[in-house]
């Protein structure tokens, strides 16, 4: 009786879960788009936005977010990161794929009604070569010719960059690499005019980068509360046509107001915390969700080896070097209801390393290691992990204790009850999993005995943010030092290297290379994905235009972007 | 040979002053003092406020640190040898001026009478409480009052409990400052006719320390006259109430109210003559800083900071 | 100069009485002040509920993660509900108060009994002593406590409740050392210390066994108010996520879930029960240690 | 008085150097440097991240980090936040003035609450009045800050919507105006008001306590013998005397203020310094929390110092000396 | 008496200890004339101060009752609206507290406090107030004026605060001067300056005086009458001649008897058995000082005694003094105290 009113419990929770294939993508107008209009963006974050707003030199996330307002890649990309020619420049790539040409259009012109020059591009890479430049972006311009040597004081130019005439800039970069054209080139101009007589070290906190940024964005800079919040005015000249709206106000926004902001009408677009949806969705009535997925998976990673000489060194007499412990480790684990339970389905069971923020990569037939107890059971029963001594914990092949200490980070409100989780499960399939130093770790010291190899952590979860370009081989590579269980694998760095060969510039190709990584991966089992992300943005109903796919075209044109009302919908009560 | 005999004593507090709070000066508590006391007599020390006597009476016990000057003990000099003074502090012993504050609230009056014993001697509980029972026999007390706490006393009674640890060690010399000036004049009798018993009956030697002269007359054999740290005037009682030989020493006799109301216009003159002579002849008696000069004998016992004559 | 002991004994005997039979006074000050009466009752009553009810309650089965009863409201099962693990939160509440009674104590006695080794010393020895062991408490009145505290939580390798209370001790005695110091200060004056010493008592013997006594009702007060703030401050630490690991539960953790608006506006049972256990532990302790004050300080008691 | 101000200064001097030894060596013993938090960022490869660490002199002995690490900080560079990568300086810098000016209208709001309702209850002890007061200074000692600005958000925030809920000003308006400035205030008022009507009970005891000791003093006794009336009485001698120490409290309210700060601005989103620690403490940001930390306990020393100063000034007592 | 300057009739001041009020001034009736000094004198508690303090209306509403009258030329103080009565305070009756340490405020400067005696009671113009209080430091014997009106409390030594505090009382002439023991805190040197100073006082401005003092020596040289006080009540009152030759109340000859004078050196001092009893634990019926002397017949005391005139303004309470004999010697020597 009991047990029958507990399972229709659960069933009825099931009921309303969520997927973010629920989600549209954009958001249309739902009426007549006014003329002009003032539309508020929240900046959710617990903190204020850093302020240093120039793409050449911004470090956090948030300015990134400010920027984007007023400032644009000058290549556009697809919905694969894919660059195209619908940007503020367009190019053609040389025979030997090493060699790029690209033309600005005309009418992309500064704010303040300067041209964007091939040769502000140009002054970009300069910055970022400069030996005072103070970020780490310059990484992102290393794969042009020349651009080392620069950096390193060997020439007093980049050899691979080549100014064709005012608008055409022609660069060569190291090797052909389909990663180059994944989101892959430094696509952000720096006005000359503005810092060409300025030194490198001084930009970063001149008034120009602070107090009056400039770009050739869709909105003009009118005043920054540094921190705080900042007003646009539109900007009537730019190069894809004159904006709708006349002015936007983007404001940070605490999390834990967002809601209230949303329903008073406060701001009309934010990025909703997802674990707030479920208990919100209803008194929101004024505000249309939108959802995508994150470039960002979470995994439970074994170590395996030690960082030696610079290169990864696996140790075969580790204690999880038996694949099959790995393999029971992760039957052991229900990701679905976590996925569903902890985050209302908002995120949900991963499957393999590639994560679907990467449609044409991502391996949907790969079904990964799915929950499976018995099966988990079964596997540390075959491979001789039998309790010996009868306190339900299993011991090892040789019947000595096995602990397995598992070192997860905090942060976030569920980290703690998912590790116990974890451990929870593990323990239902007979290990015995401990928490390094019966606590979670904080980030820094997290990373820290993650990189010194700690003995005393024989797993950990952790999480990657996946980058544009899909390329694995920083994060799995047997050169990667972030490769933290220190697996390696011929045939892996085999198949990363075809992944960014010259002949992975056909999609199709590549796409099959990582499928068979993929396919590895899960075989392999160095680490298995729990969960996949999702990221949700609440707009409110008056918005129109509003698409967070990236490479949409609305994504990438701003320009269209309007409100279908002089004030914003407020949430009935 | 004299109990104790002080030899030019010198107590200097250093004064701090300035940025760093460096000695900038000294405060001479006691500059110069010398005497001795005999074995059963009562000396006492007098003088005004400030005047260095409770600074002299803690320097012999060792609670101040000397500058100068020897004191010896029973022929065996204090200052120089620590381990002799912890020996001599048995025999040395104090009797405090405020039997409310010298008593430690919280602690029973078997305690109390008993830290002196169980500092310096082992003994059983039994042994120990016998003692104590003893000792407030001997001040007077009975000994259900052994589980009581000073607040349940009186004055005059908590001034013998007071005693009564005092004398616990059997010392030889008792240093008593001010104690009886925190008590009412009734109470006050009972505690100095105490203490003439008791000086008797266990041949104690006091330094009897007071501001109030009547109560000197009452007490002493010898009275010693302090002035800004120096002796101005020393003698017997008679010397010194009879016979007043400096300025000072006269117009603190002459201080002294008369408890005849008959005598009142007479003492008035006296004490305004006294008052006129003291004004005149100040820089007679005292030096160019205002300090007495060195003793000199008149008699056998009395000595006076008089002038050198020529 | 006599004092004026001199011409008021009769009032000094009446301070007297009143440090002697300090545990009379208090108790005399607490019945008569209905409100901390009521507070003393309501504090026994917690503590004995709490240390009680804490022996049948089964803390590794609270702390288990239960996927399918995340944010349970109160019901006949879950008295007060879950939290978002899924665990009873009346079970962590009474666990939690256990554990936060228990370090507010531990911390107090800790850091108690350095400050009034301190204190004393500063007090009696004066001079030299008193201004290096003062300009040490200066010192460390200036370190920003919080802030340390929270660097020694993340590097210590064991966070646990005794390892938290060595830390908070070490940077919350400074308060009842000058406290202590000051009244040490005055009871040297006292003849009676000058007695013991006259009478050969070491300096040890009269700091611990002399001196100590006639502060005792202070540092009672003192440790009672003390008490009073410790306990809040590890709700504090929580508050700022420094609390301990959730499977140790504190009433700090509990009530910093609050943060999240969601269990704010929504969960109320998870924070708010916690939250009104601090306030009415503070409040009655406080209560408590304001009557005892006013007994120990006579121009402050009440009519 | 200057010999005493003077020798305080020069006790100041070990404080700060002390100060600094501490904080540098807790930096040592905290995990992560600047560039941890690259970790995990796909565009920055581990070498360039090596390359950094060599270049910042992260791989120097102890004593040439602290060296560095103090002239650095003397010429105000407090280093590199270790999350947000900027100089923390510059996050410092913007936060600080928001600070200043809740911390401002804090005190200004503890004083203009303590003084009437210490005088009242301090005065007429024992009254109705007083009881009521004393019972405000007891719940508001029982109730920690945070979970009491957390209550007045939701209610004067959220429910009733008097206050704005986040923010130091509201965008668009120009700097220096009149409406920003009535902007700037509206956004300081909630928070400011949460730390004081906490911060003020101690003040409010104090003061009581003071007055009723005061109210007690002998020489009250001999005013009174003059003739003079109760206002008078009050008004010119025991206020005075009892508000004496309250201004050395000042200089220690900073101190109490500055924690009170972490709590009430991240509460309210309010942004400034407080903030940015209960931040960087969250995110872990080990290099703008010792920044900080420096900051906060120099204030904190400073603070102190203008106490004692205060003190000295008012006080004839230690002013000669 | 009906003109007298000060007439007190049946006064009673009682404290609030717990819950009960208790009488610390306990039916005393006394007057003072204008050009004399009346001397209290009593041990430690006897309830000197707390008559004193009445007479100024010095003691708080709310734990303290007085019953009776105090009379300041023919006005009832005691019902005096607080306006009125401040007018009076300062003005014309001024007041020598016992405590020079504590009496003056320490944050104030010595001028501005004797200053606003002057202030609260006269309307004239800022220097001449300030010349004033230079004149007045002069006459308490203060020799540098200039400087000590500058001066704060702290810096200066007990005896000058003593005169300060006195300088401060009679600052505006009083008529009626009430001494709460001036000089206890005091060198004997200082005393005498003080005391002649008191008796100048009397003589210039005729003002009537109560020196309260525990100090028989002080009263014999200062007082015209004296009134002896004990456990609240005045148990005799008379001149001064009287009660230092013809004393009649057992406690005064008891107190006469215990100080220590030229011709008892070196011999016992008289000794008053027992202690004054606590406030609460007063006697309240029958001779209050019946426990004290217990060797006097029970049936000697009256039941409720009465103050008895023996001769022309010499009044004494309980008949028991007809039957007071000191006991032997011997045996008085060590009082062994009751407690
Ligand atoms: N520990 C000390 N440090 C500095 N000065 C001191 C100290 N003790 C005493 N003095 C100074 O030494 C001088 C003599 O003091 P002392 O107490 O011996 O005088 P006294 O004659 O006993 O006075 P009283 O009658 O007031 O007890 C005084 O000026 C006093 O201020
Ligand atoms: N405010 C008060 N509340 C309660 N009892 C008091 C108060 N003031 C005085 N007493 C008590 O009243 C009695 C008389 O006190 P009072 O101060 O008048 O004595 P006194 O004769 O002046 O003694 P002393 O010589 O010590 O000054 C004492 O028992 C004292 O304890
Ligand atoms: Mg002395
Ligand atoms: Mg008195």
């Amino acid at each position: 009786n009991n047990e029958e009113g507990s399972t229709a419990e659960k069933e009825g929770k099931k009921d309303d879960l969520l997927s973010i294939d629920d989600f549209a993508s954009a958001k249309k107008a739902d009426g007549e788009i006014i003329d002009g209009g003032t539309l508020t963006y929240g900046l959710v974050s617990d903190t204020p936005f850093e302020g240093t707003l120039n793409f050449n030199f911004y470090q956090g996330t948030y300015d990134d977010e400010v920027i984007s307002w007023f400032d644009e890649s000058i290549l556009d990309a697809d919905e694969n990161y894919m660059y195209t020619q619908d940007g503020a420049a367009t190019f053609e790539v040389s025979e030997d794929k090493k060699t790029f040409t690209f033309t600005i259009r005309d009418n992309v012109n500064w704010h303040d009604g300067k041209p964007v020059t091939a040769e502000d591009w140009a002054f970009a890479f300069e910055v970022l070569g400069d030996p005072d430049y103070p970020g780490t972006r310059f990484a992102e311009a290393s794969n042009v010719q020349g651009f080392e040597d620069y950096r390193s004081g060997k020439a007093d130019s980049i050899s691979g960059l080549k100014i064709i005439d005012d608008k055409t800039l022609q660069i060569t970069f190291v090797e052909a690499n389909p990663s180059l054209l994944a989101s892959g080139i430094w696509t952000h101009p720096l006005p000359k005019h503005i810092f060409g007589d300025m030194k490198v070290a001084d930009m970063e906190s001149s008034p120009e980068i602070r107090e009056h940024p400039i770009g050739f964005g869709p909105f003009k800079v009118d005043s920054i509360v540094p921190g705080e919040s900042v007003v646009y005015k539109k900007n009537e000249d730019y190069w894809r046509g004159e904006p709708k709206l006349d002015e936007v106000i983007l404001k940070v926004v605490n999390p834990s107001v967002v809601t209230k902001s949303l329903q008073d009408g406060d701001v009309d677009i934010a990025v909703y915390p997802t674990d707030q949806y479920k208990d919100n969705v209803k008194a929101l009535s004024n505000v249309d969700f939108l959802g995508k997925i994150d470039l960002a998976y979470t995994y439970i990673g074994f170590k395996l080896g030690k960082w030696q000489d610079n290169k990864n060194v696996m140790d075969p007499n580790m204690k999880m070097s038996d694949v099959n412990l790995r393999k029971a480790m992760a039957h052991a684990v229900n990701n679905q209801d976590v996925g569903e339970q902890f985050y209302d389905g908002l995120r949900w069971a991963g499957t393999t390393v590639i994560p679907p923020s990467h449609p044409a990569f991502h391996d949907d037939s790969n079904p990964g290691l799915e929950y499976d107890p018995e099966q988990s059971k079964k596997i540390l029963d075959e491979n001789g992990y039998k309790d010996t001594n009868g306190d339900g914990l299993r011991e090892d092949k040789n019947g000595n204790e096995l602990v397995i200490n598992f070192a997860s980070m905090s942060g976030g409100d569920i980290a703690e009850p998912l590790a116990n989780y974890y451990i929870q499960k593990w323990k239902e399939v007979g290990l015995n999993v401990k928490l390094v130093d019966g606590r979670l770790l904080e980030f820094n010291s997290f990373y820290d005995r993650l990189e010194a190899d700690d003995k005393a952590i024989d797993i950990f979860q952790g999480a990657w943010g996946v980058g544009s370009d899909v390329d694995p081989t920083g994060l799995w590579g047997s050169a990667a030092a972030f490769n933290y269980t220190r697996w390696t694998n011929e045939e892996s760095d085999q198949l990363l290297a075809e992944g960014i060969s010259e002949k992975a510039f056909d999609e199709q190709y590549r796409s099959e290379v990582y499928e068979k990584w993929q396919k590895l991966m899960t075989e392999e089992i160095p680490a298995f994905p729990t969960l996949y992300r999702s990221e949700l943005t609440a707009v409110n109903k008056r918005v129109a235009n509003w698409d967070v796919k990236p490479g949409t075209k609305l994504f990438n044109d701003r320009s269209q972007l309007g409100v279908t009302a002089e004030k914003p919908e407020v949430a009935g009560q | 040979m004299a109990l104790l005999k002080v030899e030019d004593l010198k107590v200097h507090f250093p004064m701090r002053g300035g940025l760093f709070r460096r000695i900038v000066d000294h405060v001479k508590a006691v500059d110069g003092v010398s005497f001795s006391i005999e074995q059963g007599q009562t000396y006492g020390l007098v003088g005004e406020s400030g005047s260095g006597k409770t600074t002299t009476g803690r320097s012999i016990i060792g609670l101040n640190t000397i500058t100068s000057g020897e004191i010896l003990f029973e022929g065996t000099n204090l200052t120089a040898d620590k381990k002799k003074r912890l020996d001599a502090r048995r025999d040395i012993q104090v009797i405090f001026q405020d039997p409310y504050s010298s008593l430690n609230p919280k602690k029973r009056v078997l305690d109390i009478v008993a830290e002196p014993l169980r500092n310096f001697e082992k003994l059983s509980k039994k042994e120990e409480e016998y003692q104590v029972q003893e000792l407030l026999a001997q001040v007077g007390l009975s000994s259900e009052n052994m589980y009581k706490y000073p607040h349940e006393f009186s004055g005059g009674q908590r001034q013998r409990i007071g005693i009564a640890r005092a004398i616990a060690l059997k010392p030889k010399l008792i240093i008593a400052d001010e104690p009886v000036s925190a008590l009412d004049v009734s109470v006050q009798a009972q505690v100095l006719n105490f203490m003439q018993e008791i000086q008797k009956e266990l041949k104690l030697t006091y330094l009897f320390i007071s501001h109030d002269l009547g109560i000197i007359r009452h007490m002493c054999d010898r009275i010693g006259i302090m002035y800004k740290g120096r002796y101005v005037e020393e003698g017997t009682s008679k010397d010194i109430f009879e016979n007043p030989q400096h300025i000072y020493t006269k117009r603190l006799v002459a201080a002294i109210p008369d408890i005849d109301p008959r005598n009142r216009e007479k003492q008035q003159m006296f004490r305004q003559a006294i008052k006129e002579e003291y004004e005149q002849s100040y820089s007679k008696y005292f030096n160019e800083k205002g300090l007495a000069y060195d003793l000199s004998p008149l008699s056998n016992t009395h000595l006076a900071a008089l002038p050198e004559k020529g | 100069m006599p004092d004026r002991e001199v011409s008021h004994h009769t009032n000094a005997s009446k301070k007297v009485k009143k440090s002697y039979s300090s545990w009379r006074v208090f108790w005399r000050e607490i019945v008569k002040d209905k409100i901390a009466l009521i507070s003393l009752i309501f504090l026994l009553l917690i503590s004995l509920g709490v240390y009680g009810i804490s022996l049948f309650l089964d803390q590794d089965e609270i702390v288990t993660v239960d996927l399918f009863a995340i944010y349970e409201a109160p019901s006949s099962e879950y008295w007060l509900g879950t939290d978002y693990g899924g665990r009873d939160v009346f079970g962590q509440l009474i666990i939690g108060t256990r554990n936060s009674l228990s370090i507010g104590l531990l911390v107090t006695l800790l850091s108690g009994v350095i400050g009034v080794i301190v204190g004393i010393s500063a007090g009696y020895f004066g001079g030299m002593i008193d201004n290096i062991l003062m300009r040490i408490v200066d010192f460390f009145e200036i370190l920003p406590f919080l802030m340390l505290v929270i660097v020694f939580v993340a590097i210590v390798p064991r966070y646990d409740i005794i390892t938290f209370s060595m830390i908070m001790m070490a940077f919350l005695w400074m308060n009842i050392a000058r406290i202590i110091r000051s009244k040490a200060l005055q009871e040297k004056q006292l003849d009676y210390v000058q007695a013991s010493r006259t009478l050969g008592t070491s300096h040890l013997k009269i700091m611990f066994s002399q001196v100590m006594p006639n502060v005792s009702s202070l540092i009672i007060v003192t440790m009672t108010l003390n008490l009073a703030g410790n306990i809040g401050l590890e709700s504090g630490l929580s508050f700022l996520g420094f609390g301990f690991p959730e499977s140790t539960p504190s009433l700090g953790t509990l009530v910093s879930y609050a943060r999240n608006p969601q269990v704010l506006e929504m969960r109320w049972w998870i924070w708010l029960p916690a939250a009104i256990l601090i306030f009415v532990l503070m409040l009655c302790i406080n209560n408590v240690g304001q009557a005892l004050k006013r007994a120990a300080d006579a121009r402050q008691r009440r009519g | 008085m200057w010999n005493f101000i003077v020798r305080r200064f020069i006790i100041m001097i070990p404080q700060i150097f002390l100060l600094s030894i501490i904080v540098f060596i807790m930096a040592q013993f905290m995990p992560g440097d600047p560039l941890s938090g690259l970790i995990g960022d796909p565009d920055v490869p581990q070498e360039v991240i090596e390359e950094r660490r060599e270049e910042l002199g992260l791989n120097n002995a102890w004593y040439i980090q602290y060296r560095d690490w103090i002239f650095n900080a003397l010429q105000g560079d407090l280093g590199k936040s270790f999350t947000q990568k900027v100089p923390v300086v510059d996050l410092i810098e913007s936060r600080f003035w928001n600070t200043f000016w809740l911390a401002v209208l804090s005190i200004f709001l503890i004083y203009v609450i303590a003084i009437p309702l210490g005088i009242i209850s301090g005065r007429w002890s024992d009254t109705w009045g007083d009881r009521l007061i004393t019972g405000y200074t007891y719940v508001g000692y029982a109730a920690p800050l945070f979970i009491f600005g957390l209550v007045m958000l939701f209610v004067f925030g959220f429910q009733l919507g008097w206050f704005p809920t986040g923010g130091s000003v509201t965008p668009g308006l120009e700097p220096g105006s009149f409406e920003y400035f009535l902007s700037k205030v509206n956004h300081m008022l909630l928070p400011a008001l949460s730390i004081a009507l906490i911060g003020t009970v101690s003040t409010v005891q104090y003061l009581r306590s003071e007055i009723i000791d005061t109210k007690q003093k002998d020489f009250v006794r001999t005013v009174r013998a003059k003739g003079a009336p109760e206002s008078r009485i009050y008004n010119k001698h025991i206020f005075r005397n009892s508000m004496l120490p309250l201004a050395a409290l000042i200089g220690f309210e900073i101190t109490t203020l500055l924690s009170g700060t972490i709590f009430i601005e991240s509460i309210f989103s309010f942004p400034g310094m407080g903030q940015l620690f209960f931040q960087s403490i969250v995110t872990r940001d080990y290099s703008s929390v010792t920044a900080l930390v420096l900051l906060f306990g120099v204030t904190a020393i400073i603070g102190a110092l203008v106490a004692d100063i205060i003190l000295s000034v008012v006080d004839p007592r230690i002013r000669i000396k | 008496m009906e003109n007298s300057l000060l007439n007190i009739q049946n006064l009673s001041t009682s404290f609030r200890i717990e819950d009960d009020y208790y009488a610390a001034v306990d039916g005393v009736s006394l007057h003072v004339q204008k050009n004399e000094i009346l001397a209290i004198v009593g041990e430690s508690g006897s309830g000197k101060s707390a008559l004193a303090f009445s007479i100024m209306g010095l003691h708080g509403k709310e734990r303290t009752k007085i019953e009776g009258k105090i009379n300041y030329k023919g006005q009832d103080i005691v019902h005096m609206a607080p306006a009125k009565l401040n007018k009076l305070r300062g003005a014309e009756i001024g007041m020598i507290f016992q405590d020079p340490l504590t009496a003056l405020n320490p944050l104030m400067m010595i001028g501005a406090q004797i200053e606003e005696t002057i202030l609260l009671h006269k309307q004239i113009s800022k220097k001449a107030r300030k010349e004033k209080v230079i004149e007045l430091l002069n006459q308490v014997g203060i020799s540098s004026p200039q400087r000590v009106y500058e001066q704060f409390p702290y810096e200066l030594s007990g005896g000058m605060r003593q005169r300060v505090v006195i300088a401060m009382a009679i600052a505006n002439n009083p008529e009626l001067l009430i001494a709460d023991e001036p000089t206890t805190a005091l060198d004997v040197t200082i005393q005498s300056q003080i005391l002649d100073l008191l008796k100048k006082l009397k003589k210039e401005i005729g003002a009537g005086i109560i020196l309260i003092t525990h100090d028989l020596g002080v009263v014999a040289e200062m007082a015209d009458r004296v009134a002896v006080m004990y456990a609240g009540q005045i148990v005799e009152i008379a001149g001064v001649h009287a009660i230092f030759e013809n004393p009649k109340h057992p406690y005064t000859r008891s107190l006469l008897n215990s100080v220590p004078t030229a011709n008892v050196i070196k011999s016992k001092l008289h000794v008053i058995q027992g202690v004054v009893p606590s406030l609460q634990n007063l006697p309240r019926e029958g001779c209050r000082f019946k426990e004290r002397i217990p060797w006097i017949d029970e049936r000697a005391h009256e039941e409720s005694p009465e103050l008895h005139e023996v001769e022309p303004g010499h009044f004494v309470r309980c008949k028991c003094y007809e039957r007071f004999y000191f006991p032997n010697k011997e045996k008085e020597g060590i009082g062994h105290g009751t407690t």
